[in-house]
């Protein structure tokens, strides 16, 4: 990784971390509702891995703010989003959980819990068929590894090698069930075996992350068929703003808030790069500019038109019937 | 009588069931240690243990497959699935299997079991949150279809879905949940009745789940408007539906009016008014109405989402304009 | 004009788009090497490979799942679906996934694809495998619904089903896949339009797929006995569905029936009584009729299959009854 | 095995065979319809998988006809059936693909490809609860294999050590479609590894099959959880009565025609246990005639009523509504 990668990807974990926190303090103000899933404590993961990930589409979930900024997508079009705007990236009809962008590649907010996985699949197969160099990053929690849509996806990805990383955000928890209650192990990877090369990595290490990424994509560019990369992380936060999360314990949440990935990833730019203090400041205080300046674009913008209820449902109108 | 939050009658009809029978079971995502994302199975995970309130994994085809493999091998399971749109998952469980099980071996299964779960639009959870499915799972020969619209009803029906050796649907509303209402702990309900809301003598207005509410909370302002009185149905039960309790009230009033919070284009509210005008046709004095949810999947934005669906405000208007295009 | 089996008249209309378009895909159980368990996809392989006419595992959530992915990709894929009943494993993703991606993502994501399915009561196939589901379909908001009632609907409609930029749940009826007819090659078709089977004075009778060919085995017979002539259309296209055809056909007959396979609880046809009751109740002359299965899963036995489900003796009869009793 | 369960055996497959012809007859003259899926070539599988597990619930597929039997239902039930009569298991509603009979703890006859596997599971988890020496056996074929419900039931058994024995008939072929080409590799029982332990055995063969599901079922009494067997063997008719079987070459079917588990069970009584041409003749003769009376019983039976319409659907009437 080159330091103008590191400084980029230490800046979008900060940035994410304040975005959250921003759409945390305007969930509480009433200007975002429905389900609100903070992506805090698992940015080393979100943020490197779509870094990494620069040739080809990504699938994923729900949890999604910071993938999509890391994406490319504008902070402001992600949060006017949230507010529910019509200069949201979904023009306020997906909110938090619905944010796609196809000039990014990014099909991301799927709230069916491994739902998207067959469409990651489903694309794949199109990158195949048109030797496209692209591949596809399918990411998914360890909640979806229990559900008979990730089970096809192996199985189709690896019968007939398709281009695709299956990226598991292994944060042990599904809501209130910690996986080893409903699965027979806590290493998802083990469920690819039979059909792929898997890997594991430290989630909460950007490096790390950044750099298996990459590997696995030049794996799948080259045709050799799926790959399955499990990253262990942890959400510092309730499943959504409505979870007391009181399913876990302070202590345990304490010893992963002590693996802080931005803490970490500000050591790697000080120690490994030789970033100054003051450059990090002055990366946090773009961060911090940033989030401000989407905070107000999505409060400052409109609302969608109540008039404009049935646009985007269909490309062909029809007038009769 | 008692008064309780609708998600404390349907957490009191399980503990009751499972106090009584220790072969009731409740199985789905987040049942047991976590207490139910709505709170339903509060408190029962310490009373009747781990091996009564199943967790399971994120997997509804398996949620619904399993708890029919449970009542074929004796015990009386309750599968909840945490939103209704997750269901589709397990349609084919529901509809291939749970439903015709019995009838494809002329009565040698029985299966005694529920499928709860929760539906329609709460605040702001989008498409793939906030769907109705009562028109499509009423199509089904083989499963009851309950919907309940009050603490009362919850109580009592899910009592009967539990006791009764027929596999039933039943419906909840999410924002039902925090709904408080007297509970008759003694009374006889017969959970395939619909109840009266409200009499009335000029027109009929069916409906159930929150959507009553909201019809309720129009009637004042219709009565003002049209000097009428309405009478207001809360249907509960919605396969078999009571077309009893219906006819009487159609005769009364001659005049007919369906709320339903689901899409229009095939919800549920044509059978009603289809079943209406084929075997009332002559006791209606005016032409129907069906109040239902715009034909688009649920919008994120607050303004859009309530656009999509009825309101009181609307329903109120609606009705009075079909009054007063309609003779009333 | 050619004559043609349905079949081969859908074989066709995927052989023109896949030699038009190189990113036309099929893909199904069997669709390739085995050419389709209905033979509608028979000798393509052959002609386009196996890279376009996909034989996938039997998983049908990722039948539809994979399509839709194709579809973001840039491909057109047409999923196959061996049968309607398997089509439930799949209905999250046509639902959830392929109903709303357009909407949810205000029009960044577009879906052109088809999800084909043969449908209805066969011969003796049993409760797992003879139902209809136009019902739950149609009531999805983001998705067309055809269903072919002949070989020249199903040239055209799955043509434009297929060309179209919107994802179309395109249905066939089992018992049609032998039928023989003309298909007019160059006609401009409008899938969206329903067809007048037969012009008539008396009465409008509503159907589609393969009650269309019942109900007029059944008008001969109707005619004899009232002495009234019959309308009879073909629907074509649920949803939507061309209310201006059938608007016109009940003013002038002031009578209205409809015609279905499936159980008459919940089924399609509900949706347009209820909507001629609501919309044309003062043109209506007499209470309309609906004609459809019995509330039961499909059974094996021969003699109770057909009691199942409306055939041409018991339409005759119904309907006579019916004009009898409401003045025709 | 003893010789009398060597007997039985033998006598089953070949009046399993004996059933599975008559039936194809009479589909030839209308009196059989709908789905027909004949077991002929996979007797061995059927029936020794049934004999041996004597101690638990099954649950299997559309291709029973063989299994129903083995596992004691009548013949002539079973034909009757087949034939839509009012004295067939089913009371001629389900037909040759919907066999149930709970008397035998036999639930077999679900025509959606592995739907009924979660099932099994849920009937597992009864038993497990019940604290019963009854365990479940869960048949499917290897096109099952790669539908969601099959892995989110390995995944479920195998989480909460349920007493289930997953038994695969891998006879290479769904309808028309080669494993291999939907799959990564041949051997399903690969799936499988990662959540319990796995068996092959030559589904040909059926002492082999009555062996090691004797094991088995003894595994799964001790509480062990899960095990899984994969038999691998072959149809020799095509996949029902209205499949050509074209895709099959026919070398590969004369193959598998040499590895006849009829007449190798015939070799088994008689080198192992010294059972006389005779006896075994007089064996077969027995099977003829039990399938006869099968085919005279079910032809002679009356339909249903059409007044029977509706029943069976409810335990319980609702007389208004
Ligand atoms: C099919 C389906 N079932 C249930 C849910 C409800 N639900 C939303 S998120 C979630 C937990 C998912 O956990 P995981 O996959 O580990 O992701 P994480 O939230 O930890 O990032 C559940 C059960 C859903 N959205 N979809
Ligand atoms: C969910 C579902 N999809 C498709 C089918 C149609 N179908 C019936 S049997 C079959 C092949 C099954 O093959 P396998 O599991 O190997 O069993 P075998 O027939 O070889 O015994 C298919 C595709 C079905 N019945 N259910
Ligand atoms: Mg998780
Ligand atoms: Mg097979």
């Amino acid at each position: 990784m080159d330091k103008l990668t590191a400084e980029e990807i230490y800046y979008t974990m900060a940035l994410g971390r304040k975005f959250e926190y921003a759409a945390k303090e305007h969930y509480m103000t009433g200007e975002i509702s429905g389900f609100l899933h903070l992506d805090i404590g698992q940015e080393a993961l979100s943020v490197a891995a779509m870094k990494a990930f620069d040739h080809g589409d990504v699938f994923t979930t729900y949890r999604e703010h910071i993938m999509a900024i890391a994406r490319g997508i504008e902070p402001k079009a992600v949060m006017a989003e949230l507010f529910g705007k019509k200069t949201g990236v979904s023009e306020g009809r997906g909110g938090s959980m619905h944010l796609f962008d196809p000039s990014h590649f990014f099909y991301g907010g799927d709230a069916i819990v491994g739902g998207h996985l067959p469409n990651a699949v489903g694309c794949a197969y199109a990158r195949k068929f048109q030797e496209s160099e692209h591949g596809v990053m399918a990411v998914f929690g360890d909640g979806a590894t229990n559900g008979g849509a990730f089970f096809e996806s192996l199985n189709i990805a690896s019968a007939w090698k398709l281009p695709i990383l299956f990226l598991c955000e292994n944060n042990r928890y599904a809501i209130g069930t910690e996986i080893t209650r409903v699965a027979p192990f806590l290493e998802q990877a083990k469920k690819a075996e039979p059909y792929m090369p898997t890997m594991e990595v430290d989630g909460n290490d950007a490096v790390a992350v950044y750099e298996a990424i990459k590997e696995a994509q030049a794996y799948i560019q080259k045709g050799h068929g799926p790959l399955f990369i499990e990253a262990f992380t942890y959400r510092w936060e309730g499943h959504s703003m409505s979870d007391p999360g009181s399913y876990r314990s302070p202590e345990e949440i304490e010893i992963w808030k002590r693996r802080d990935p931005i803490e970490r990833m500000k050591t790697v730019l000080k120690e490994r790069y030789g970033v100054s203090d003051a450059q990090i400041e002055a990366l946090d205080q773009k961060a911090q500019t940033a989030v401000d300046e989407a905070v107000a674009f999505a409060s400052e913008s409109p609302e969608p038109e109540v008039s404009e209820l049935f646009e985007h449902l269909f490309v062909e109108e029809v007038t009769h019937g | 009588m008692a008064e309780m939050l609708y998600r404390e009658a349907l957490n009191r009809a399980i503990d009751e069931c499972m106090a009584a029978d220790p072969n009731v079971v409740m199985l789905g995502e987040d049942v047991g240690l976590y207490g139910g994302s709505y709170r339903v199975s509060e408190g029962l995970v310490s009373k009747y243990g781990e091996k009564r309130l199943i967790d399971t994994p994120i997997a509804e085809l398996s949620i619904v497959g399993n708890a029919i493999g449970m009542a074929i091998g004796g015990l009386r399971p309750i599968a909840e699935i945490m939103t209704a749109n997750f269901s589709l998952l397990a349609f084919d469980q529901i509809i291939n299997h749970m439903a015709k099980y019995r009838y494809m071996s002329a009565g040698k299964l029985t299966l005694p079991m529920v499928v709860r779960f929760p539906q329609g639009v709460s605040k702001q959870l989008a498409a793939q949150h906030s769907e109705s499915y009562e028109q499509m799972l009423s199509a089904v020969p083989g499963i009851r279809v309950f919907a309940a619209g009050d603490p009362n009803y919850a109580y009592h029906a899910l009592k009967k879905a539990i006791l009764m050796d027929d596999p039933v649907v039943f419906i909840e509303h999410e924002l039902l949940y925090n709904k408080k209402g007297e509970v008759d702990l003694d009374a006889e309900v017969d959970p395939f009745k619909a109840r009266i809301v409200k009499e009335g003598e000029d027109l009929t207005i069916v409906s159930y789940l929150k959507m009553v509410d909201d019809v309720m909370a129009a009637v004042p302002e219709i009565e003002k408007q049209t000097g009428k009185s309405c009478e207001v149905i809360d249907l509960q039960s919605l396969n078999p539906f009571d077309t009893g309790t219906l006819k009487a009230s159609i005769e009364k009033t001659g005049r007919l009016v369906v709320v339903e919070e689901d899409h229009k284009m095939g919800g549920y509210g044509a059978q009603v008014v289809s079943w209406a005008a084929e075997s009332l046709f002559y006791a209606l004095d005016a032409a129907p109405l069906r109040i239902a949810g715009e034909n688009v999947p649920i919008p994120y934005n607050r303004k859009l989402e309530l656009a999509s669906i009825p309101t009181p405000d609307k329903i109120a208007a609606k009705i009075i304009e079909w009054g007063a295009n309609n003779g009333l």
